[in-house]
């Protein structure tokens, strides 16, 4: 139990980091995952150079998706918007550390989905963004 | 612990052997305490045995053919039918329609029925307790005739208001369709009297029975219901069968649904006719070892009986809730246990429920978290989401305890 | 008896212990001879089995749960779509929705895409020898909105004539609907080039399956086909089960069909957002163990391999024919063998097809008779009824020596 | 085999002794057995009294649905219509002499069908008129 629930995870979500707004903002996008109602925001200042300057997200949900798109905001700061583009679900799971069945797996890969939908301009979230195929 | 009286009237050590899954262990040394049976049932032996045996012995298309195995599969399969209505205690066997589940019954009324019965601005009347399957298609068919949509509310307690049911019924609907028992807060609606007043009305009424027809005696001729849905997985059957019940008179009106090889009397090149009742709404090769397994289901629920099983399920569910009172903290949904079926819906300051389920899974207990496909409902309760346990006639008060005790370990994990 | 050569890559002594109804006697002393595969196929263990364990093991609702069970059953079910995908080379599983059978598969493009797409006037072109499944929705529909049904007619031989093809699409139908192996005559259509031509005049093709998947390799991409429906029952997988694949920008673009749980994003009182594909158009709890049924049907069939099975029926088909020819008084329906798969239907002087199929049954030849949900098809033949062999992966040239020999008793006790 | 092809069905359908039209009749009525493609007809004569006077069938089928025609034809002549209305499936199956299954059954009680839909003047013929529920 204490495995799956790694300290980290309850951490981040008992006390995120990069919890908040941006107002203004660069880039915003937001969804949910409507299996649970968990619901995530999403907003970032981006450079000239395409750099990711600062992020927050907002919502609210499980440990998992709200750990999850703490971490993920950590992660993006400093990177390149091509470079984000490229985070895949592997990348996800890397940084969370545990192993997911499918349905938590849309509770981790939520911010992600977001995230790029964003950063694409698209104007919805699908999980085609998330998966690997 | 408070004092409870602990009593049933079931062999549930016996029953538990019935059921190959309840001896798995989920994890190494970890068995499995099942309860998540309003998502859906476990299955006994003699269920999966007879869809076995069904498929290694008599395996064969049904209705036409002649050969032997033809014959004995059509056989099996009818008795299926006749089973149901015994157990439905319906007229006869030709109002018994085998469809995949509820959702699609639901959807063969709103579809025929609803398609060639109802017009623009004719009111439908639901409940804002109602599953999905009882609510978007009816959202579907009022997009496409204009219908007027109305909705029975629901106390905070979690019972549906009398009072606004009567004002509703002003209305004058043409439909009242609501579930039998809620799968979120196990509420057990009169379905007898509100049938009543609906039919005062002049409407018709159809019935979500997914959650009462598994779980306690349901009597279409008593309760005098119009149409009745109900699916075989949360009954100890097979995924893939689930039944329509409905009144002759409303069935033989209907059009056909779906349109395919049984469903004919007859084809020709660019007209047809339709077949009798119940094959007018069995378009093509139906789910024939389902529906016999099915049948397998229901016998075994009527040799343990439908009131000792409603009466162990009430005492679980008793006893569950005065287990969850002790928990601090922990906000339980719904009425008190009288009123309900073995339904338990909860959620915990500080905690989502879906950790809440996670770390029970690591428990070996499996309870459902989510809006168990009632959102409406949980945005009247402005909550996204819910930790629901369910009982069912295999479920000891045992398997409570170690509920409870997994809950003070979510508590300590998470520090609430 | 000609001198034929009967020759196949299939072990099939071995395929057929693969098969427990097989080793079958029907009555004392009378072993099972099945020729009815076209009406539904027989099941391996492999399949029974996985099923078995999956109730035994893992069985819980899918999608919405958290705990072991739920994960394992999720994702069986998600894996059992992925097989079907790999199976008909398919861009995305995504393409692959669950339905009970062809004929539901049908009947759901004809709700969500046909009333949706089409209008008062437009053409839908079909064929003659259609089976009920792939006449009879249109028909409901084309009474709906005022459609006009063509039907490319189909020559003495049993065989679609190519000129009324060409011709009928000069009227521009908006969408072409055919099947892909007559379940009658057994002719294989030229799918790939009538597609081809079809989507020349800017038809939507929907190509009927239930008779190809099961016995020949079915490539979508190949074909370029727009829809494809089939049957898990007549492919060594069990019964509920069927499958719709679409082209992707089709299935996105349709409205849902079946409203209920698991099809949609989010519910409110009064209004839906439906959920993304496949899960739009599987509505309620699907037929979880029979996906998984028939997942292991493919791996059975894939395991085998299509080609070998689709040269072994051509083989048994080829023998079929030529000793069936021998017999006097006996016609026999459908192009030759190069053009067709296993199936042969006949007619015998002064017997009909139902007198036939039951002094077969004694001999434990299990054939079929009747119109086999192609009425259409035998008025054009101008017969009422017609008796049926067909022949799978596990059917032996032994058995059609069987079969010949029990006409030949049919033929004594009638005194034709 | 030949249990199942007794002697008197496959006689009766190559020889059958009340295949014809009456013309005029006091009832006729026809149906088929849309499974197979059985098709019969009957017409009869009836007497003030209400007994049957003469009866023929005609159409076309299997040698179960012809033989069957054929005998119910001859066990109704003599007989009252109240008496015909009451002819059960049983009755059918004792005139036969021979066990069914569920599609042949159909075949069988075919004529029965037709017979008792003409002589309650019913519109259709359906499968309610033969079964013993
Ligand atoms: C060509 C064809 N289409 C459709 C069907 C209907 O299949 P199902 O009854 O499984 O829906 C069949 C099966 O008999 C068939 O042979
Ligand atoms: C009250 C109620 N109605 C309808 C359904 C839908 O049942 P199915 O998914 O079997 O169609 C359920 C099952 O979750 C239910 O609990």
């Amino acid at each position: 139990m204490d495995d799956f629930y790694r300290e980290l995870i309850i951490d981040r979500y008992k006390n995120p980091q990069f919890r908040g707004v941006l107002d203004p903002a660069d880039i915003s996008f937001e969804d949910d995952n409507p299996l649970c109602g968990d619901h995530i925001h999403i907003d970032l200042r981006v450079g000239e150079d395409g750099i990711v300057r600062e992020a927050r997200f907002d919502g609210k949900g499980c440990a998992i998706s709200q750990a999850s798109a703490d971490l993920l905001m950590e992660k993006i700061i400093g990177m390149h918007l091509d470079e984000v583009k490229q985070i895949s679900k592997q990348d996800i799971l890397d940084m969370l550390g545990i192993e997911l069945g499918p349905v938590r797996l849309k509770c981790a890969l939520l911010s992600l989905k977001v995230l790029k939908a964003g950063v694409y301009g698209l104007g919805e979230a699908t999980d085609d963004l998330v998966e690997d195929e | 612990m408070a004092n409870h009286i602990l009593t049933t009237t079931l062999d549930v050590k016996k029953i538990r052997e019935d059921f190959p899954v309840l001896g798995r262990q989920v994890r190494p040394g970890v068995p499995l305490i099942y309860l998540d049976s309003t998502a859906t049932s476990q299955k006994p032996t003699s269920v999966i045995e007879t869809m076995d045996r069904f498929y290694r012995n008599s395996n064969a298309n049904i209705h036409r053919g002649i050969h032997v195995l033809a014959e004995e599969a059509t056989a099996a399969y009818e008795e299926a039918r006749e089973k149901v209505r015994r157990f439905l205690n319906a007229p006869s066997s030709r109002q018994v329609i085998f469809t995949r589940n509820t959702t699609e019954a639901i959807n063969l009324v709103a579809y025929s029925w609803g398609l060639s019965q109802l017009k623009s601005g004719d009111i439908v009347l639901l409940t804002e307790m109602e599953h999905h399957s009882n609510l978007v298609p009816w959202y579907l068919l009022a997009e496409r005739l204009g219908l007027r949509l109305e909705y029975v509310s629901v106390s905070d307690e979690g019972l549906l208001d009398v009072a606004d049911f009567e004002r509703k019924l002003e209305l004058k609907p043409k439909l009242f369709a609501f579930t039998h028992m809620s799968n979120v807060v196990g509420t057990i609606n009169p379905a007898k009297e509100m049938i009543a007043k609906a039919h005062q009305v002049g409407a018709i009424t159809l019935l979500d029975g997914a959650q009462s027809v598994p779980h306690f005696r349901v009597d279409v001729r008593d309760l005098d219901v119009d149409f009745l849905a109900f699916s075989g997985h949360k009954m100890c059957g097979p995924t893939g069968i689930g039944v329509l019940y409905g009144k002759k008179d409303l069935l033989e009106q209907m059009p056909p649904f779906l349109g395919g090889g049984d469903m004919i009397k007859r084809v020709t090149l660019g007209s047809f006719k339709p077949n009798e009742l119940p094959y007018k709404f069995e378009a093509g090769t139906p789910a024939i070892a389902e529906a016999i397994g099915l049948g397998a289901a229901i016998d075994y629920l009527s040799r343990i009986g439908m009131d000792a099983i409603a009466q162990h399920e009430h005492a679980l569910v008793s006893y569950a809730l005065d287990r969850l009172a002790e928990i601090p903290n922990l906000r339980i949904f719904g009425p008190s246990a009288d009123k309900k079926g073995g339904v338990v819906s909860f959620v915990m300051d500080g905690v989502h429920a879906h950790d809440i389920a996670q770390v029970l899974d690591q428990s070996g207990v499996a309870i459902r978290a989510g809006h168990h496909c009632a959102m409406p409902l949980h945005e009247k309760f402005q909550i996204p989401a819910t930790a629901r346990a369910s009982f069912y006639l295999y479920n000891t008060f045992d398997e409570i305890d170690h509920l409870v005790n997994a809950i003070y370990r979510v508590k300590d994990l998470f520090g609430v």
